[in-house]
């Protein structure tokens, strides 16, 4: 067994200690009963919860369909704002000009709450699919266009200037050197955006929808089905970590020179 | 926070929803404040599962909600006493549908979209008013929506109908819609919907002289609305920050029940023969359950022991 | 017409503790062939006045043009091998070297050819698939001469290429880059710390003072042109080769 | 007049164009009528409501009271996500038992909405204050941690070496090399997280709440007060700008050398 | 008891086209108060050995001790001059070189003059308080040697310290590293390209053989030690410093 196979071993045990403890807290916390049993369910009942809803479903469709749904919405708006915000800001920090454009703009909108706008978004785009995964997408522009911003304010001007005294245009400096020197930045700001869209997708569901795992949560919330949120809650956590790891992943195959330039 | 040690909590946290009834006059004029002793604090809920939560968190003492949220609470054990009926759901809730959707009748609902926010009573009422006419509700479209949301779905043409509550209900009417069938109508039949108002049970228990206090203010706040609706439209107006016209337009759409009116035997009853209030909570509750939406509901006597007379009786002796 | 001319160049930096003077009063004039080296101490202004040159920094003061005409900005006829090579660590050292034919659309093969020939020039073969972070400080200065070789420009300007390279490699750098400049007729203004490489290597070696950099000193040299079929070891021990060393040490020293 | 005022001034001049241009926009649209004025009100109306409310207050509290109380919580969250965040994420970054210790919790919470674990902070924390703050903390914590641990991840090993061989210890490294270094990422994390702690303002606002601006739009909302919602979404923006500029400004003020490493 | 023994180290690299072995069976025992150079061609595993002395990088093969115990990761003990100048941005001159100081708790007052000291040495007084960002590329080298001078190490190790420096601050630094050798007996490990400065300062040169690194020929000087009271240009003009350089460049030829 190499040192590295050893160390993924000790990080996986501390790390399933780290659950576990949480499971046996929350446990714990169920059995005393101090919280009514639809606030902090069992986990038994919880797991009874999961294994009937992915069985024979909840209110018409099954756990997969529900999963399917959100994530088919989440992900839709997650790769739509990669491929305006992340060029449009790495431009805004490339060009002030396009920076002034812009950078009001997305200020302005990037701290209102989708909750106070959502509304005007179902007067144009209506209550299906479209208004949710513009949502989405709203959601996850500003990290994107931030930290693409950022991360073309930190590259080091020598690369800019050896690409020009050999003889790359504007727009190839912008391709070839920018864009894979901001590369580590713009992997930090997909992360979070990922993160934060997943966690608008209740909101995105609050409206018209009878489907997907966030209404689930929701629905269940209004009827004091404690058990079915918290499965609904565990489901979309353990899918939220799933998204995060396929970008840590891609990070490490796309740019292993992390750290080292 | 309540002190544990003396006879008066430090404060008293009540919960209210933006519906233009006896509490928001109450609250205007600070009735429950002047007997109260103690200072109150007014936090405003959106729905019954946020006020089973404050409940439930001891954060919130005494709390209203529609009757749906309060059947499922029961059912789910949460620690209250109900203690007052605030209003019965009368023309202030309605399905109504736009002119030119071809609807017609409960019947002709089948394959339209009608938008309801879900657990709300407009949402009971709906499949209410479905299963009297034995239409099937899976056949219609319900989508789960907020009345603005609904509104705009409306605009859009996204919807055919929806049951909702004033004030987005004479919107939709002014744009091109009927109403269908009001809510009034369904309580008639049975599926009585209201807004009730619960106290939690560590509270009511160690404070019962606040809860009778507070039942006061709710009477003399009805009997000041009886007296005169207009004085009463303009508290709520000077609350909501709407026109004194729409307010009492508003007001007049629900039914205030007075203290008597309580006692009787329709609604909480009194202490020795529970009103059928309890039974109209169980079959909401066994509504619910049948809808897949709470998982089961206890005996009908569960609701009977959750309904609290009493304080109303007192109340009316002083 | 000459190739560069400068005049009157001054370059000043604002610093916390005020204004501070880098170059002043330059005035240069680089003909086409030409080539030039600038010596002087640590500090003094030497890469500053490069990077004007390079288009990089616009002066303070002072005119500059190019064929006549006023210099704006970088551009490709000038290549630059910076003091600190700054190669792409998402490349390895042959798409490096072939950044520059990349960007000018040249066809692969051709690319492929030149970046090839430009890596056994700096004796960087074997080295083709790593990357630039795998490779010692001296190799990366190779990479950075070969990536800006590769791409050919008129003009060569480079700011201590050879620093970090042992005297072996050093050597075989020089005479490469000798064969170059004698082939193609480039222009080269080289920086240096190497008295010796200066002599050896250019037309005229400039000395210039300690901060504020002004050239203080022209020296020309001949050895460049007229020992070109000697061997390098041989120019550099003839007496005249040593004497005229000791002359621009000497104004080095003074 | 220097260049760089001159820049400034066309900065400025096409920022105000661009906002100018929404202006226009929004005033042709609600003067068309297409919508009722409830969805889209005229811009007079917001003006209206914006002078009727900052003058008598809307519905019990100005709207400085509103907004005080409003910013009260955001800063409070934010701030003590910054304290407990950037250490934690950085911490994270350098030792791989602890990151492994808090990953998986940080990575399971990180996607919830806040929407479907608020009901769980309620019981705990009560209506008041405290649960609004732990919200808010919540949504501001994961930005800060992960940018901070992405940050660690990029130093380059050179500088922790030199500081190695300088005597330095762990902990000196981890406060006089690494948090340094770190310092770009952490900025550019902080502007993330601050937008996204203001969009859960709203979330946190909608339980209980009988002041903020959030909980004014919220409740706007349910009276189809449209004027009063956009003013209030307006004023959202305003000040998410301003806080998005402080840090922006303490930015060029603390890591002057950002790129120039 | 030897300071620091080297049995046969070899290190290894990972690649993408296989392994790659920078450094073989070094073998090397250095005692207290030694200064060695070593030379060798451009990457050929000479600061890769020096980061396995330095304790940054454990070989892939062979033992290294210290005092007679195994050594174990990098320590205050040993100083490092890497061959790039790691400074902080974030901390002006005069902070950059006080670091060391700084992070073991020296006084404010007396860090103050130990800084200001070795400022003088590297003749960087009037750079104080200016940005590493701000400096030339042989002012950050000098930065670079004045912080680890200050924290004043028992051993050296330094990487091509002097290798962005014009002839007269290299020779002034020269002399001053001699001179805190012979006060101090220090011991010292140079890497330099320059066969002229490793024969002048140490008292033994390792000549290092091509990819992989090893140790080829060792040559004894006795300059650093019995000529100490001699001008540097004197020295270096000597007759058998000029035949030792030619026996030594004969080796690296060869
Ligand atoms: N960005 C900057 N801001 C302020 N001062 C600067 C800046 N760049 C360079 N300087 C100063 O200008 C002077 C000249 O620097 P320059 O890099 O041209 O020196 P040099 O001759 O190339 O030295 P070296 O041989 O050490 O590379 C130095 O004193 C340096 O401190
Ligand atoms: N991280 C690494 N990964 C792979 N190969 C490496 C790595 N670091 C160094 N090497 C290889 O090891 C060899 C020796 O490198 P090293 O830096 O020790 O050379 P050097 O003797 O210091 O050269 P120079 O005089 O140019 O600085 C080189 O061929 C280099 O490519
Ligand atoms: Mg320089
Ligand atoms: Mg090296």
């Amino acid at each position: 067994m190499n040192k590295y196979t050893k160390r993924k071993l000790i990080e996986f045990s501390i790390s399933t200690t780290s659950v576990l403890t949480i499971f046996i807290v929350w446990y714990v916390v169920a059995e005393m009963k101090i919280f009514p049993e639809y606030f902090i369910p069992a986990p038994a009942s919880v797991w009874e919860a999961f294994k009937e809803i992915a069985l024979t479903g909840y209110r018409g469709g099954t756990l997969l369909q529900h999963l399917g749904d959100s994530l088919f919405r989440v992900i839709s708006g997650f790769i739509l704002a990669c491929f305006i915000a992340i060029p449009l800001g790495m431009f805004m920090g490339f060009n002030w000009k396009i920076k002034a454009v812009f950078d009001p703009i997305v200020e302005f909108y990037r701290p209102l709450p989708p909750l106070a706008y959502y509304t005007i978004l179902v007067i144009w785009l209506g209550i299906e699919n479209e208004s949710k995964i513009t949502l989405l997408f709203l959601a996850a522009f500003p990290p994107l266009s931030i930290s693409a911003m950022s991360a073309v304010a930190a590259v080091p001007m020598e690369r800019i200037h050896t690409a020009r005294s050999l003889g790359a245009g504007r727009l190839q400096i912008f391709t070839h050197v920018i864009f894979p020197s901001c590369l580590p930045g713009i992997f930090t700001g997909m992360r979070v955006s990922i993160g934060f869209t997943y966690t608008t997708l209740v909101s995105s569901e609050i409206v018209a929808a009878t489907s997907g795992i966030g209404w689930m949560v929701l629905d269940a919330g209004k009827f004091l089905r404690g058990d079915v949120m918290f499965m609904g809650i565990f489901v979309m956590g353990i899918t939220g970590i799933i998204l995060d790891r396929l970008i840590r992943i891609a990070e490490k195959i796309i740019i292993p020179w992390k750290g080292k330039g | 926070g309540q002190s544990e040690s003396s006879d008066l909590p430090g404060r008293v946290v009540i919960g209210y929803q933006a519906i233009p009834n006896g509490q928001i006059i109450s609250k205007d004029f600070g009735w429950f404040e002047e007997t109260a002793g103690v200072p109150v604090e007014w936090v405003q809920v959106n729905s019954g599962s946020e006020l089973n939560t404050g409940l439930a968190a001891g954060s919130i003492d005494i709390g209203l909600s529609g009757s749906s949220g309060i059947a499922a609470g029961i059912a789910n054990q949460v620690p209250f006493d109900v203690i007052w009926v605030h209003d019965i759901i009368g023309d202030n809730e309605a399905l109504v549908v736009k002119e030119d959707s071809g609807i017609t009748d409960i019947q002709s609902l089948a394959g339209k979209k009608i938008a309801v926010p879900f657990g709300a009573t407009t949402h009971y009422h709906l499949l209410a008013a479905l299963e009297l006419e034995g239409v099937d509700p899976e056949t219609v479209q319900i989508f789960d929506m907020q009345p603005p949301d609904a509104l705009a779905a409306w605009h859009r043409g996204d919807i055919d109908g929806s049951f909702i509550w004033e004030p987005t209900l004479a919107k939709m009417l002014e744009s091109g819609g009927e109403v269908l069938i009001y809510s009034r109508k369904l309580s008639e039949n049975g599926y009585l919907t209201g807004d009730i108002t619960v106290a939690r049970k560590g509270f009511a228990e160690k404070y019962p002289d606040l809860v009778v206090k507070y039942i006061a203010s709710e009477i003399k706040a009805v009997d000041f609305y009886n007296n005169d609706p207009e004085a009463a439209a303009e508290a709520v107006s000077r609350q909501f920050d709407i026109p004194q016209a729409e307010a009492l337009r508003q007001m007049k759409s629900l039914v205030l029940l007075t203290g008597q009116d309580q006692l009787t035997s329709a609604y909480m009853g009194t202490s020795d023969s529970i009103g059928n209030l309890a039974s109209v909570l169980k079959a909401t509750a066994d509504f619910l359950v049948s809808q897949n939406t709470i998982k089961s509901a206890p005996d009908v006597d569960v609701f009977k022991a959750a309904l609290h007379p009493e304080y109303i009786e007192q109340a009316l002796e002083q | 017409m000459n190739l560069l001319e400068l005049e009157n160049i001054s370059v000043d930096f604002t610093t916390k503790k005020g204004t501070l003077s880098a170059v002043k009063d330059v005035s240069l004039t680089i003909g086409k062939g030409d080539f030039i080296s600038i010596v002087g101490p640590s500090g003094c202004g030497k890469s500053t006045l490069l990077n004007v040159i390079g288009g990089f920094l616009p002066p303070s003061g002072g005119t500059i043009l190019q064929k006549g005409k006023a210099l704006k900005g970088p551009g490709r006829e000038r290549g630059i091998v910076f003091q600190k090579p700054a190669l792409y660590p998402w490349l390895n050292v042959e798409q490096n070297v072939g950044f520059g034919l990349k960007m000018r659309g040249i066809s692969k093969g051709e690319k492929q050819k030149i970046v090839l020939d430009n890596l056994k020039r700096v004796q960087l073969s074997d080295f083709a698939h790593m990357h630039s972070y795998e490779l010692s400080g001296g190799m990366q200065q190779r990479v950075a001469i070969a990536r800006i070789l590769a791409n050919d420009p008129e003009i060569l300007l480079m700011d201590e290429p050879f620093g970090a390279l042992d005297v072996l490699t050093r050597e075989h750098l020089q005479d490469e880059l000798l064969k170059i400049w004698r082939e193609t007729h480039k222009t080269v203004i080289l920086i240096t710390h190497s008295v010796e490489e200066a002599i050896y290597l250019s037309t005229s070696v400039y000395v210039m003072s300690e901060l504020p950099g002004r050239l203080i000193k022209k020296v020309e040299t001949p050895f460049s042109t007229e020992y070109a079929d000697r061997d390098i070891r041989e120019v550099k021990s003839l007496p005249e080769f040593v004497s005229l060393r000791e002359e621009v040490l000497s104004y080095i020293w003074s």
